[in-house]
């Protein structure tokens, strides 16, 4: 049970954003500067990102029976790194020109919900799990209503606060029924018994834990929160939850389902592609009648988990790395996406700038921004020469090597659809400029902010157009690597999906 | 001392879970809303300490410790929420809070 | 066990038994001013549902936090001895990440009570937000 | 143990704790009146001693007022929780080795923290059911001081727990056999002994009551057994808080030469003692005096406490 | 190292042009043509300079590099004389664009030359590509300018047209996507290999109900960029609204990509499924060319009746494909050329008639011959040019098509001539309407500027060049064609054919 000095490497990214919190805090105690603690915020997410180098080396690491600390927490880890870095730089001017609260706690609460994060994608247990799911939640309840002054952000906090206690209980009362049938709260271990305790309670756990994780992704059946959340958050915010957080918990998912006890759970996974099949259809119709483009950001997010969920549906053939890939395309782009529209708002006013008629012309008025969020769109749509692109080529590579028939059917449908809304922001842009708005200047404060969407809008076209920069190291984390459960025939279909990756000319 | 079986506590567990389940869903002031999920938290708590008195670990124990942990956060948090609300409308009921479309 | 139980309904029956009887015994009276609340003889204005200071539920908030880390203490006091200085060190980290959450409260003013203003210094940045504006 | 001793015990421990109780502000009144040079109730009975069962008579004969402009349910419920809670609480104090209702149980400290917790819900109900501006802001008070301090006493017990390793109280006791735990925890007596005396709301720390700013505080609108209800729990409370010390700190009933419940008892009459002496000597604090000494010295103390006690406990006898 | 060249040259320009965009001075014109000049000089290298030997037979230039080697996809880019003369094609129109829109388009001028030749520059990456998923890459990269271009620039209903340009071109690509992966997926299931080469794909052996679902996929693609009649209905949208160069781009290069997609791809990769599906595709086209003819004919937009016209004429493209004999496919290569260029100039035609009269509207028109001579002119010598005059272009594409075709299926080349009848109905019918009969007030404008007289001498030139020396176009596009035909059994039946004026002479055994 004690823990070596491999295993305190292994976990040192935790143990420095932990650390890093506790100073932060002691730092506002001590000193009250925006500036401060955002260099602090800073520094910490890098340092945590370079304790990531270390233990890789040596990978995987299992910490018994809390954590595994493997490629795919390397991936994982520090995708999420960067898109909290990328949030805080985008949300720097930003909190910065609040006036009913100094912005020092907001940092605070990032970076907490980032070590939240961190530890739900460490987690091999399902302990650390729901520490890691509500150190997230509690910590981005704060950040959603962080500007006290806007009615929207406290009622969008409130709504989250009522879904997320919600599909807490339902995922700890599903943990909690696993348990009492299983007798153990780990995933590898759960698995090694899972053969021979299917029944009743295990049904009834695996639908009360979809629900919960369902809430969490905010798929289908469960997403109704998400448009009214996305539109009352500040943007940034709402960028670290649409990437972060659903990023995290489809870590975990993968963890559970692929590489650990759920693969058993045929009906669970039918459920799961019904879901998918449902979010894709309906998060891109709920898109069309939308006028905010943080609903539609919302909606689209929700679609585009479904498409996300037909890599996971697949597997045995280039699912874990389609899905890897397509996560990093939809963190930068909805990053970049929700920091565009925080650059164009102004926090202290009592809406974000999110209308769409409030982008009429913006071509003409920032052709940059405009550029930017147009690429963004693009890429959401799955338009080269951008991640999104070869992101949904690399999930429909996956899904028709599977032969999933309907849910291929039902993303193409969903893309069409797609299609229509995004390029419906992008004509609005390039419509002439409407006087009723006048002209919205950008803060001189925010350098930090378009920098950032610069470099997103770089790394969506570079790795767009050069992907394999991305996926060589992606198909180095995966999850089933280091999992006792790889059946035999999976291990097969894993080994000639890697001699078919080093396959070239 | 009469045991009480494992089987039975997650029985009433879950009618716990139910219960609060339905008052999330029926009760329209947030602050019973939030009691709601306290009740439903707290049944999963009871489910665990009935798993871990089945197999006679402490895991339960300690999971229901951190169940108790969120449900504290959460409702810190959920009534600073509900007084930032109370400060701009007159009532918790939770169908006026629909300016945000939903 | 038992007793504990038997102890518990005793207990009750004897508060209700208590009320029961006043309430069968107690004389019957009634005037104007009984029907009035009490305000030590002046004539009562407005509701009584008063809009409370904002430090109560503060300090509700703490009364959770605080009890609930409390409760994780409360596991490792009864451990003390087998947990070993590996336990105690686990201890003091959870402790010292307390104490700075507590330092944190107090810097903050959050342990303040009554009509001081919150020792908030705004830093240079909100006030060049402001001036800004 | 047979069911029927069971029952004995619990009679007995009732009446007693009831009569100590009411016996209480006889003595009250009596010791205040020695130090304040003056006589105290001294008509009714020799030295007055009848003055506590005249009284319990008035109030069973009292109207049994509920306002109308009071939630009747709550305010009825108020004073019962009170009392209820109290004497539970009561429950885990192992009076000797062989006489306890459920010293043995093995979360005592927990139950007699859960106790005392639920009894907030009692001064805060009343509160607020009385729908009064006086009660409900004494309501508050009281509420506020009483979860404060709830935390306190809960870390301050800490190191006796720690000391013991088990929750049971007579465990604790046992394992004083050789040195009470005053002397290793001083710090935690002395911190458990001001957070019992603001639980229990007694003077000086009687802010939710206090008369000259709030009426009555959270009972202002009760009267009749009601009332008393609340004064008898008030006093109980007194004697479990003297109680809980005696048990946590003084030994229980250890002791050389005399009967262990004659020590327990003595123990226990002195700290009573104590604390009518607290009342008749200090002044009484402002209330924002009051919170900022619990948390910004009783808590660090607390922590320091258990700090310093496991890490010498680990020195000592690793 | 010519052939990636060829697609960034443009793509450098356009950046150079999009930092230039701001000022209103004409050298984001000047750097556009100049980059398209490079690119013409890069084509001409590669066209005269000898073939390496050890290209495959009838591939004219070869490259490839690793791009995404973790899924078998390659930068993979060879050419052929079929995709030269595209280019070629492309090229030239994309100048044209250039030209026409010099003084026309005045806003945002930097974005609008960006868009064009980002367009030309996924173009040229179609015609070139040989990676399966290149090509649907280059594929979707050519949508997003050209949605820029009608969106912006476009007339009264641009927006509505754009988006419904791109969701029906968008929505067909990634049903061909599916069939892309379904073929390499067939492919990794026959041989192991997991690769998204054109040449290794060729021949992949697959059950015949997946060969046809797959072809299915990418005929659909195909036929919506053609357009093929139940997936026309964006054209005539597109078409209207478009700004003039948008038009000429789109009816002379990108309705080609369709049908060369259809002979590079569909074909060759599923024979079999082809063969199948021959009598399907010839009655398609037949349908196309009388249901296009029939729909001009009713149109009272000038521009509509020209992009019906184009369904017509590419009606003929799809028989000749389909009918799959070297006759009919000369036919095919002849016709996408001639009726890139004569569907080119009529839009133009029509492009400087709504800029002078400011209406589209056939009933608000007429006499213009008095007040513009040389416009009316050049208009009646694409008309003519267009319903298949002999000695003209399109008479040497279609007369061909429908000789192929007649081998195959005699009805379908019967009613693809009565198709023909019917184009010399709707012709006419727009001369006589717009430049005869009575003046209507108001329709008096001025004549044809120099710039456009340049430009329409240079397409008169084209279509009569093409008309009358059709070998050489033949020539170049015969090596392609050669190492196409044979892969179907059609083919054992014809043989090459090379035609002068109308007098078809059989040459070469």
């Amino acid at each position: 049970m004690t823990m070596t000095i491999a295993d305190l490497v292994a976990l040192l990214p935790m143990i420095v954003l932990s650390g890093g919190t506790v100073v932060l805090m002691a730092g506002i105690a001590f000193r009250r500067s925006n500036g401060l603690a955002a260099w602090l915020t800073g520094l910490c997410l890098l340092v945590s990102l370079a304790c990531l180098w270390p233990a890789s080396g040596s990978l995987p690491v299992r910490v018994p029976p809390l954590f595994l600390i493997d490629g795919y927490f390397t991936f994982a880890t520090a995708l999420v790194l960067l898109s909290s870095l990328a949030v805080l730089l985008l949300s720097h001017g930003y909190v910065g020109a609040l006036r009913s609260s100094p912005a020092d706690e907001y940092y605070l609460l990032l970076l907490i919900a980032t070590l939240g994060a961190v530890v739900m994608l460490g987690s091999d247990h399902f302990a650390t799990f729901f520490l890691g799911l509500e150190t997230l939640s509690v910590a981005l309840l704060g950040l959603i209503a962080y500007p006290r002054h806007r009615p929207d952000a406290t009622e969008a906090g409130m709504k989250y606060l009522v879904l997320a206690g919600t599909s807490s209980a339902f995922l700890l009362f599903g943990i909690a029924l696993i348990y009492a049938a299983q007798g153990t709260l780990s995933f590898s271990a759960a698995g090694s018994g899972a053969g021979h305790t299917v029944g009743v309670y295990r049904l009834v756990a695996s639908a009360l834990i979809l629900t919960g994780i369902g809430y969490k992704l905010s798929i289908v059946p469960f997403h109704m929160w998400a448009p009214d959340v996305y539109e009352g958050a500040p943007a940034p915010v709402g960028g670290f939850i649409a990437v972060i957080s659903k990023l995290s918990v489809f870590t975990v998912l993968m963890r559970y389902f692929v590489a650990g006890p759920g693969r058993m759970d045929h009906a669970a996974m039918s459920a799961i592609a019904v879901f998918a099949i449902l979010s894709m259809v309906a998060g891109n119709l709920l898109a069309l009648g939308q006028d905010n483009l943080k609903r539609i950001l919302a909606y689209s997010s929700i679609a585009h988990l479904g498409y996300l969920l037909v890599a996971f549906l697949s597997p045995e053939t280039f699912g874990i790395a389609a899905s890897s890939y397509y996560l990093a395309a939809y963190a930068v782009t909805t990053l970049g996406a929700f920091g565009v529209i925080g650059i164009l708002s102004d926090p202290a006013a009592p809406h974000d700038v999110a209308e769409i008629d409030a982008y009429r012309g913006l071509f003409w008025r920032r052709p940059w921004l405009a550029g930017i969020l147009t690429l963004m769109l693009i890429s959401l749509a799955g338009i080269p020469p951008t991640m999104g692109f070869i992101a949904k080529a690399y999930v429909m590579t996956a899904g028709v090597g599977s032969h999933l028939t309907l849910p291929l059917i039902a993303l193409i449908l969903g893309s069409i659809i797609g299609l229509y809304y995004y390029l419906r922001i992008v004509v609005v842009m390039a419509m002439p400029v409407s006087d009723r708005l006048g002209d919205r200047t950008v803060f001189p404060t925010r350098f930090s902010g378009v920098a950032t969407l610069g470099v997103l809008a770089v790394l969506v076209v570079v790795l767009g157009l050069v992907p394999s920069m991305l996926i060589a190291p992606i198909q180095h984390a995966d999850p089933r690597m280091n999992s006792e459960f790889v059946h035999a025939a999976t291990a097969s279909s894993l080994l000639s999906d890697r001699k078919l990756g080093s396959h070239s000319e | 001392m009469g045991t009480v079986s494992p089987q039975n506590a997650i029985l009433l567990a879950a009618i716990l879970f139910a219960l609060g389940l339905a008052g999330v869903l029926i009760r329209r002031n947030l602050i019973f809303m939030l009691m709601s999920i306290e009740i439903m938290l707290n049944a999963t708590g009871l489910a665990f300490v009935a798993g871990g008195a089945r197999w006679g670990q402490p895991d339960g124990q300690i999971m229901f410790l951190l169940v108790l942990t969120l449900a504290a956060a959460e409702i810190s948090v959920g009534l600073a929420l509900i007084l930032l609300l109370q400060t701009r409308r007159p009532t918790l009921d939770s169908d006026t809070g629909n300016t945000l479309r939903g | 066990m038992v007793v504990l139980g038997l102890y518990i309904c005793a207990t009750i029956l004897l508060v209700a038994l208590m009320i029961g009887l006043s309430f069968v015994l107690g004389g019957v009276r009634d005037s104007r001013a009984m029907r009035l609340p009490f305000e030590s003889g002046i004539l009562p204005v407005g509701t009584a549902r008063l809009r409370l200071p904002v430090q109560y539920y503060v300090i509700a908030m703490f009364f959770v936090i605080f009890d609930m880390e409390a409760v994780f203490i409360f596991a490792w006091a009864l451990v003390v001895r087998p947990a070993g200085w590996a336990g105690y060190v686990t201890m003091m980290v959870f402790l010292s990440v307390l104490v700075v959450a507590f330092v944190y409260l107090w810097r903050v003013g959050a342990l303040e009570w009554g009509p001081h203003p919150r020792r908030v210094r705004p830093s240079r940045t909100v006030m060049t937000a402001n001036e800004r504006s | 143990m047979t069911i029927g001793f069971g029952i004995f015990q619990i009679i007995v421990s009732l009446f007693v704790l009831l009569s100590t109780a009411a016996f209480l502000t006889w003595v009250e009144r009596r010791l205040l009146a020695v130090w304040q040079d003056r006589y105290g109730p001294n008509r009714v009975g020799p030295f007055g001693l009848l003055q506590a069962v005249a009284d319990g008579v008035k109030m069973l004969f009292k109207q049994d007022w509920t306002p109308p402009f009071a939630d009747r349910p709550v305010f009825v419920l108020a004073p019962a929780i009170g009392m209820v809670t109290v004497l539970l609480g009561f429950a885990v104090i192992p009076v000797t080795s062989g006489w306890s209702l459920a010293g043995g149980l093995n979360v005592g400290v927990l139950f007699f923290l859960a106790m005392t917790s639920l009894g907030v819900y009692s001064v805060v109900l009343a509160g607020w059911a009385s729908n009064n501006k006086f009660a409900l802001l004494g309501g508050m008070r009281a509420a506020a001081q009483m979860v404060s301090y709830e935390v306190f006493m809960g870390l301050s017990l800490l190191g006796t727990v720690m000391l013991a390793h088990s929750f049971s109280l007579s465990d604790i006791v046992l394992a004083q056999t050789h040195l009470w735990f005053i002397v290793p925890q001083f710090l935690g007596f002395v911190t458990f002994l001001l957070a019992g005396i603001a639980e229990t709301h007694r003077l000086p720390f009687d802010l939710p009551e206090g008369e000259n700013e709030l009426g009555a505080g959270f009972h202002t609108e009760y009267s009749g057994m009601k009332f008393g209800m609340f004064f008898i729990a008030e006093y109980a409370g007194i004697v479990l808080i003297a109680a809980m010390v005696t048990t946590l700190f003084l030994g229980g009933w250890l002791g050389p030469v005399l009967p262990p419940l004659v020590w327990f008892v003595l123990k226990t009459g002195v700290l009573i003692c104590f604390f009518i002496l607290l009342r008749a000597a200090l002044p009484r604090p402002r209330y924002d005096q009051l919170m900022a000494f619990g948390w910004k010295v009783l808590l660090p103390v607390c922590l320091l406490n258990v700090a310093v006690t496991g890490a010498v406990m680990l020195l000592v006898s690793p | 190292m010519m052939l990636p060249l060829l697609i960034i040259v443009p793509l450098l320009g356009a950046l150079i042009a999009c930092l230039g965009g701001a000022s209103r001075s004409n050298w984001p014109r000047w750097l556009t043509i100049g980059s398209l000049v490079v690119d013409a000089g890069l084509l001409t290298a590669l066209s005269v300079a000898t073939p390496d030997p050890g290209l495959r037979a009838g591939w004219l230039a070869h490259f490839s590099s690793p791009w995404i080697p973790q899924l078998g996809i390659g930068l993979r880019l060879d050419m052929d004389g079929l995709s030269l003369l595209l280019l070629w094609l492309t090229l030239a129109l994309s100048v044209v664009s250039v030209v026409i829109s010099w003084k026309e388009i005045t806003e945002h001028v930097g974005f609008f030359h960006v868009c064009l030749l980002a367009t030309t520059s996924g173009v040229i990456g179609v015609f070139l590509s040989t990676d399966l998923f290149l090509f649907f890459f280059f594929w979707e990269i050519m949508l997003v300018p050209m949605y820029f271009l009608v969106a912006i620039w476009g007339h009264e209903r641009r927006v509505h047209a754009a988006i419904k340009f791109f969701l029906f071109t968008q929505g067909s690509g990634l049903l061909m996507l599916l069939a892309i992966f379904g073929l390499v997926f067939a492919h990794r299931q026959a041989t192991g290999q997991f690769t998204f080469d054109y040449f290794q794909l060729l021949g992949t052996y697959m059950p015949p109900g997946t060969e046809m679902l797959l072809m299915l996929g990418f005929f659909i693609a195909f036929a919506v960029k053609l357009p093929v009649v139940p997936f026309h209905s964006w054209l005539p949208d597109t078409h209207t609204q478009a700004p003039t160069a948008g038009s000429v781009l789109l009816a002379g290069i990108l309705l080609k990509t369709g049908a060369y997609g259809l002979i590079r791809f569909t074909v060759p990769l599923f024979p079999d499924a082809a063969r199948l599906f021959t009598p399907v595709a010839l009655a398609l086209g037949v349908i196309g060319i009388l249901y296009g003819a029939l729909l001009a004919m009713a149109q009272t937009d000038m521009k509509r009746l020209v992009a019906y016209s184009s369904v017509s004429h590419l009606g003929f493209v799809l028989l000749g494909i389909f009918a799959w004999n070297g006759l009919a496919l000369q036919g095919v290569v002849i016709q996408m050329i001639a009726h890139g260029i004569s569907t080119g100039a009529l839009f133009i035609l029509v492009g400087t008639l709504q800029d002078r009269l400011h209406t589209r509207d056939l009933r608000r028109m007429g006499g213009l011959w008095h007040s513009a001579p040389h416009f009316s002119a050049i208009f009646l010598f694409f008309g003519v040019a267009s319903l298949g005059l002999p000695g003209l272009g399109n008479f040497v594409g279609e007369f061909l098509t429908l000789l192929g075709t007649y081998r195959v299926s005699p009805p379908a080349a019967i009613l693809g001539a009565v198709g023909l009848v019917m184009a010399a109905v709707y012709v006419l019918m727009l001369v006589q309407r717009s430049l005869l009969g009575p003046s209507q007030p108001g329709a008096v404008i001025t004549d044809l500027s120099r710039r456009h007289m340049a430009v329409m001498a240079v397409m008169i030139v084209a279509i009569i060049a093409v008309g009358v020396l059709p070998q050489p176009i033949i020539n170049v596009a015969a090596s392609s064609l050669d190492h196409l035909v044979p892969s179907t059994q059609v083919a054992a039946t014809a043989r090459p054919v090379v035609l002068s004026q109308a007098n078809t002479r059989e040459t070469l055994p």
